[in-house]
């Protein structure tokens, strides 16, 4: 970690708490999904596992009640922070009938919650950013101040969606703030491989702003999203962040992740965020080793909670598949 | 009743629409300060502004992703894109996403937007400025898809377009824009998207057919009456869903039909509408289902020789209705 | 000769092509050093090394037009889509650029790339990994689209694509990979583009489809020929364009037609095969043509139960032959 | 004009005559098709007016029996000095059988000829972007040495396909030389409309070499392509090149061009590219005045037989229409 330090950012101890928390309950959410996976219970999961710290730490710099997201699939993190549930996220992962995101109809990670200003994503990658480009532009033609946020992997980047978006906002000086979680791999493709040259040198060509930040450290990642934020509510424009950080787990439960070496992986493992936040937590003397564990005590009673719910819940009824092709009156 | 044009009704229907409801906005390439390129919006931009009237970069996979965020939050764009061979590099926007969000959502989300685009040939556009882009688009459940004939459906389908809770595409003819003219009110009304309409009655044979082709079937009906061949003519309106029950009356009301369209013919629009036919109503059938479309080649040539070759005309209606009559 | 599953059936016309040509090369995310999401191109990076075998940054339209820049110069590319639903992105590149580069350069240039994409559903892989995507193709002369039904097909049939002078679209049922086997001879064979083909002869009833749809059929007769239900069924292999004669063909050999798709029905490839029955062999008809689909939703829903509910199996095309049966 | 002198550049008197030529001619031909077009005896025309400095310059850094060039609509300029000759520009013009880049099949400035390695083009802008980049993967996959160049215009690069097609290039060093003739509009779209930020700052994204360039002066092109050749033919990578121009006529024959001022435009007129090139070369004693009006003279009579010869050629049979949808057989 950099020698930042909440105070100075204007974080009180409780919020970094909060901020290690929320981190915390999307790992442990995260590690239940592999198990229920493993265990034949649920066809799919995608990880959020080494994001945590650059997803809450930007959610933070948000304003829940009035800001939009547009996440993308790992961002676990993020709509927790926007206050979506440990019930509603496994709702999902079972594809029950109760899960606010798609009733099911969806795969996990595929997030939408319109009482949460949560936009509907899809899988085709990079599609939110032109849609988080179109909130902003109704919120600037309407004189509101909230502020549109979207992420995206850095291969997707390389979308032509992400190029057209961009430049929207950048022409029209739009409150968009793109955030680009740079795990290093877009499945097996290495970022080298990836983009011609860095993510954030691509805001110069949009005429926005755009800086990489370090992605594991959630103070860092606040930061940088903090003045983001403060530039779009001035009628500044729009930023480009890049939080750079890498994946800990495989692609998703699909993938074999033979293509990077183990020594690789073990040696990011080292640098888990949630490690290098926890130490933080303590070296700056804000909790304990002890309030950390029961932190996590109740949190992975929060989980079973959770997976309990959801497991229990009834599916849609088959027939449900015909419903809301169209609109069907107000309800 | 002021007699219009097909663009002046289309025109009227924005501007009618904007100043009831300020949600509804304009975004395109050169829909702004120029009015648009076959001058669609002229005058909206002085009247109503930049921002409701907004000049896009020329990006149209952003016009409709744009187009489709706004519309989640509650706006009621309107964009248009330059020509319908144009709207290609939008598809994914279009099928992946507008015409999924409420379905995925769950009911939660939904996309209430109109995409215009001007469609069809005739008007040396040669591959590019000609094509018809509809059948594309006409398998994608959530989609709907307005095509009018006329200048008075063309008011009323672009009204009940913008007011729709789920994303339209509607494609203009752009040789109907200036050809064809007609009476149309000045008040409020809508037509109902999704619904056929008998354009012309008759009792020998039906032809079926929607867009510029229903102007050239009445021309070529005209023609046919003087020699005693009784035309019916059912103008489908919206191509997508299709307006089954409209299709199977006017279908077995003659047991002769012809079905027109000036897409390629494979894969059309008419393929649904022969299956419809053959599914429901085969047995009302007194002759083979006749195709009259395109020929299956990539699109229109510039050349005028190859660009008659491959319109679809009145005189050509007229020859295909006196072969099916014959049957 | 080797009893080969789908995939490994793929995998073996790309290895022995690009062993026997050096022009040709694959494309696509993923395909190099990981083999692929699906393993279709496994142990080719090895072999044919990181420029034949090219791993490509996140971007479809990209993917499609550089391979159709390369096959401009005499390169023989075959570009994987991840998944068909992932195509959407490169619409623009293939409707107006691959499909119409012969026609539009009046024979000068042309443009023979291969893509593939595994689609289809029934694999938990909801909305967006699920999905039918040929009909959206299917309206555009100048493509050419193939979906085998079987490893013996699926090898000849690529080896043939890539051998085309022409685009070809090349889906294969992600489903079938692993789940359907068969034999397939280690030689050079070919089958050719454009001909569909019988895969059971029968004399009551005729199924038309393709894919892994064909698979279901099968099972399907088996079952009711013990029940004296003697089933024809016509695997179209081609789906774009249609092989008319092979069609008109199997309708007219048993007067009773069901048509079968797993994409949404409404627009489908069906609409067109229909289409073709009632215009050329209407009066041989017994029946009205029935067709079997997906429902007119946007997509296969994760959930089980809706899955289930949207998939075609055995057991559907079963139920739907005794009804038309009993006609 | 800046102080650029062409024999510092490694170009002799015949050059920059053979230059000049072929931007009159290009300038030539192209006023005599708005002449046809307001005769009423060709339907379309689009314009390289104010354009010929770029795409001259630009071409002769080019080896027309080596290279290949995917050119956009305006570039009568690239494709003459790649050998199109004016007879066939003008049946292009007339839409006639003998045509060679479409058999009359496509309106004029849809390029294409294969023997003259000229990629076939679209109107959809963009497309041709990763066109180009194929061609030159292919010939790095076969160890050639040819470069491959596209050009667009600056509205046309916030296309995704700009961006895919860039970035490709990008990843793998490939030799390809993007061109962008920023002639401040699309259409009525002014350029700060267009683009959030500038076109050649694009480049940094990619990771490829960007410049931006006076495109009113051939030589100042010239100097550039000629830098990115020799990069690219070292194997160095692509390179991003914005020409800065103004287009002198309307967008094309359909447009009324009411959205720029008169004054605007006639104070561009006065740097109009020819202009300027015939004052350098007459103030670098490379031509006198009664030479270049000797050279304008013939040139008129080339314009003329053009117009005669494809005037008078036959369009192409109605049925043809049906002819080249796929492979009908080796010719
Ligand atoms: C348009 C599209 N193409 C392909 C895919 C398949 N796919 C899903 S995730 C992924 C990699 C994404 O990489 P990146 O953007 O770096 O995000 P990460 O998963 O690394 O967070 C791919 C290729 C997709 N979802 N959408
Ligand atoms: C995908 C697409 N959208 C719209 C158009 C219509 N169109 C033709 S040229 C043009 C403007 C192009 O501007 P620019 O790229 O700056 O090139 P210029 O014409 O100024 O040289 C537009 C919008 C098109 N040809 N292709
Ligand atoms: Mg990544
Ligand atoms: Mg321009």
């Amino acid at each position: 970690m950099t020698n930042l330090h909440h105070v100075e950012l204007g974080l009180t101890d409780q919020d970094v708490l909060k901020m290690y928390e929320t981190m915390l309950l999307a790992r442990r959410l995260d590690e239940r999904m592999w198990l229920l996976n493993r265990a034949g219970k649920i066809p799919f999961v995608i990880s959020c596992q080494g994001h945590e710290a650059a997803q809450v730490g930007a959610a933070f710099a948000l304003d829940p009640g009035r800001d939009y997201i547009a996440p993308y699939y790992r961002d676990m993190g993020v709509v927790l922070h926007f206050g979506m549930t440990p019930r509603e996220l496994m709702l999902s992962a079972f594809a029950k009938a109760e899960d606010p995101n798609s009733g099911g109809r969806q795969m996990p990670g595929h997030f939408g919650y319109k009482k949460k200003r949560i936009l509907t994503g899809s899988s085709p990658v990079a599609t939110q950013v032109p849609h988080a480009v179109g909130v902003a532009l109704a919120g600037k033609m309407q004189n509101k101040d909230y502020v549109s946020f979207v992420t995206l992997g850095e291969g997707s980047t390389n979308q032509g969606d992400f190029h057209e978006g961009a430049n929207f906002a950048g022409v029209h000086k739009l409150p968009v703030i793109i955030m680009v979680e740079n795990n290093q791999y877009a499945i097996s493709v290495p970022v080298d491989k990836q983009l011609g040259g860095r993510v954030a040198d691509r805001a110069l060509g949009y005429g926005m702003h755009g800086v990489s930040v370090d992605g594991k450290n959630p103070l860092a990642v606040y930061q940088v999203m903090k003045e983001a934020v403060e530039r779009a509510r001035r009628g500044e424009g729009p930023s480009l962040i890049e939080a750079v950080t890498y994946r800990l787990t495989s692609h998703s439960s699909d993938d074999d992740d033979k293509y990077r070496s183990l020594e690789e992986i073990a040696k990011e493992k080292a640098n888990d965020p949630l490690l290098l936040f926890e130490k933080y937590l303590m070296d700056a003397n804000v909790a304990t080793k002890e309030y950390l564990e029961e932190m996590n005590d109740k949190i992975m009673e929060i989980v079973d909670d959770a997976t309990d719910y959801a497991e229990k819940a009834p599916y849609a009824p088959p027939e449900h598949a015909l419903k809301f092709v169209y609109w069907e009156g107000d309800e | 009743m002021a007699v219009l044009s097909f663009i002046e009704a289309i025109h009227l229907a924005m501007k009618e629409e904007m100043e009831r409801d300020e949600k509804v906005f304009i975004l395109g390439e050169d829909v702004g300060k120029k009015g648009g390129v076959f001058k669609a919006t002229q005058g909206l931009y002085e009247q109503f502004g930049e921002w409701r009237v907004l000049d896009t970069p020329l990006s149209e996979s952003a016009i409709a992703g744009v187009a489709i965020g706004a519309a989640m939050v509650g706006m009621r764009p309107i964009a248009e894109m330059q020509f319908a061979d144009f709207i290609l590099p939008a598809v994914n926007q279009i099928v992946s996403e507008a015409a999924k969000i409420r379905y995925r959502s769950n009911n939660d989300w939904n996309c209430p937007i109109v995409i215009r685009a001007p469609y069809g040939g005739g008007i040396h556009g040669a591959l590019y400025h000609s094509q018809s882009v509809e059948a594309l688009f006409a398998n994608t459940p959530g989609l709907k898809i307005v095509i009018p004939s006329n200048p008075y459906d063309a008011k009323g389908l672009l009204k009940a377009s913008i007011r729709d809770e789920d994303p339209v595409l509607f494609f203009e003819h752009k040789k109907a824009y200036r050809l064809i003219k007609g009476e149309v009110p000045s008040d409020d009304y809508v037509i109902p998207i999704g619904k056929a309409d008998v354009k012309r009655e008759g009792n020998d044979l039906t032809v079926i057919t929607y867009g510029l082709c229903v102007h050239y079937a009445l021309q070529a009906a005209d023609r046919l009456a003087e020699d005693g061949i009784d035309v019916h003519i059912l103008d489908l309106r919206t191509v997508y869903p299709l307006d089954k029950e409209a299709i199977i009356e006017a279908a077995s009301r003659t047991g002769k039909v012809l079905l027109v369209t000036e897409d390629n013919k494979e894969g059309s629009v008419m393929s649904e509408v022969a299956a419809i036919i053959a599914e429901y109503c085969l047995f009302e059938l007194d002759a083979p289902i006749m195709r009259l479309a395109g020929p299956d080649v990539p699109a229109m040539p510039y050349a005028p020789t190859m660009e008659r070759f491959f319109m679809i005309s009145p005189e050509k209606i007229e020859r295909a209705i006196r072969e099916l009559a014959a049957f």
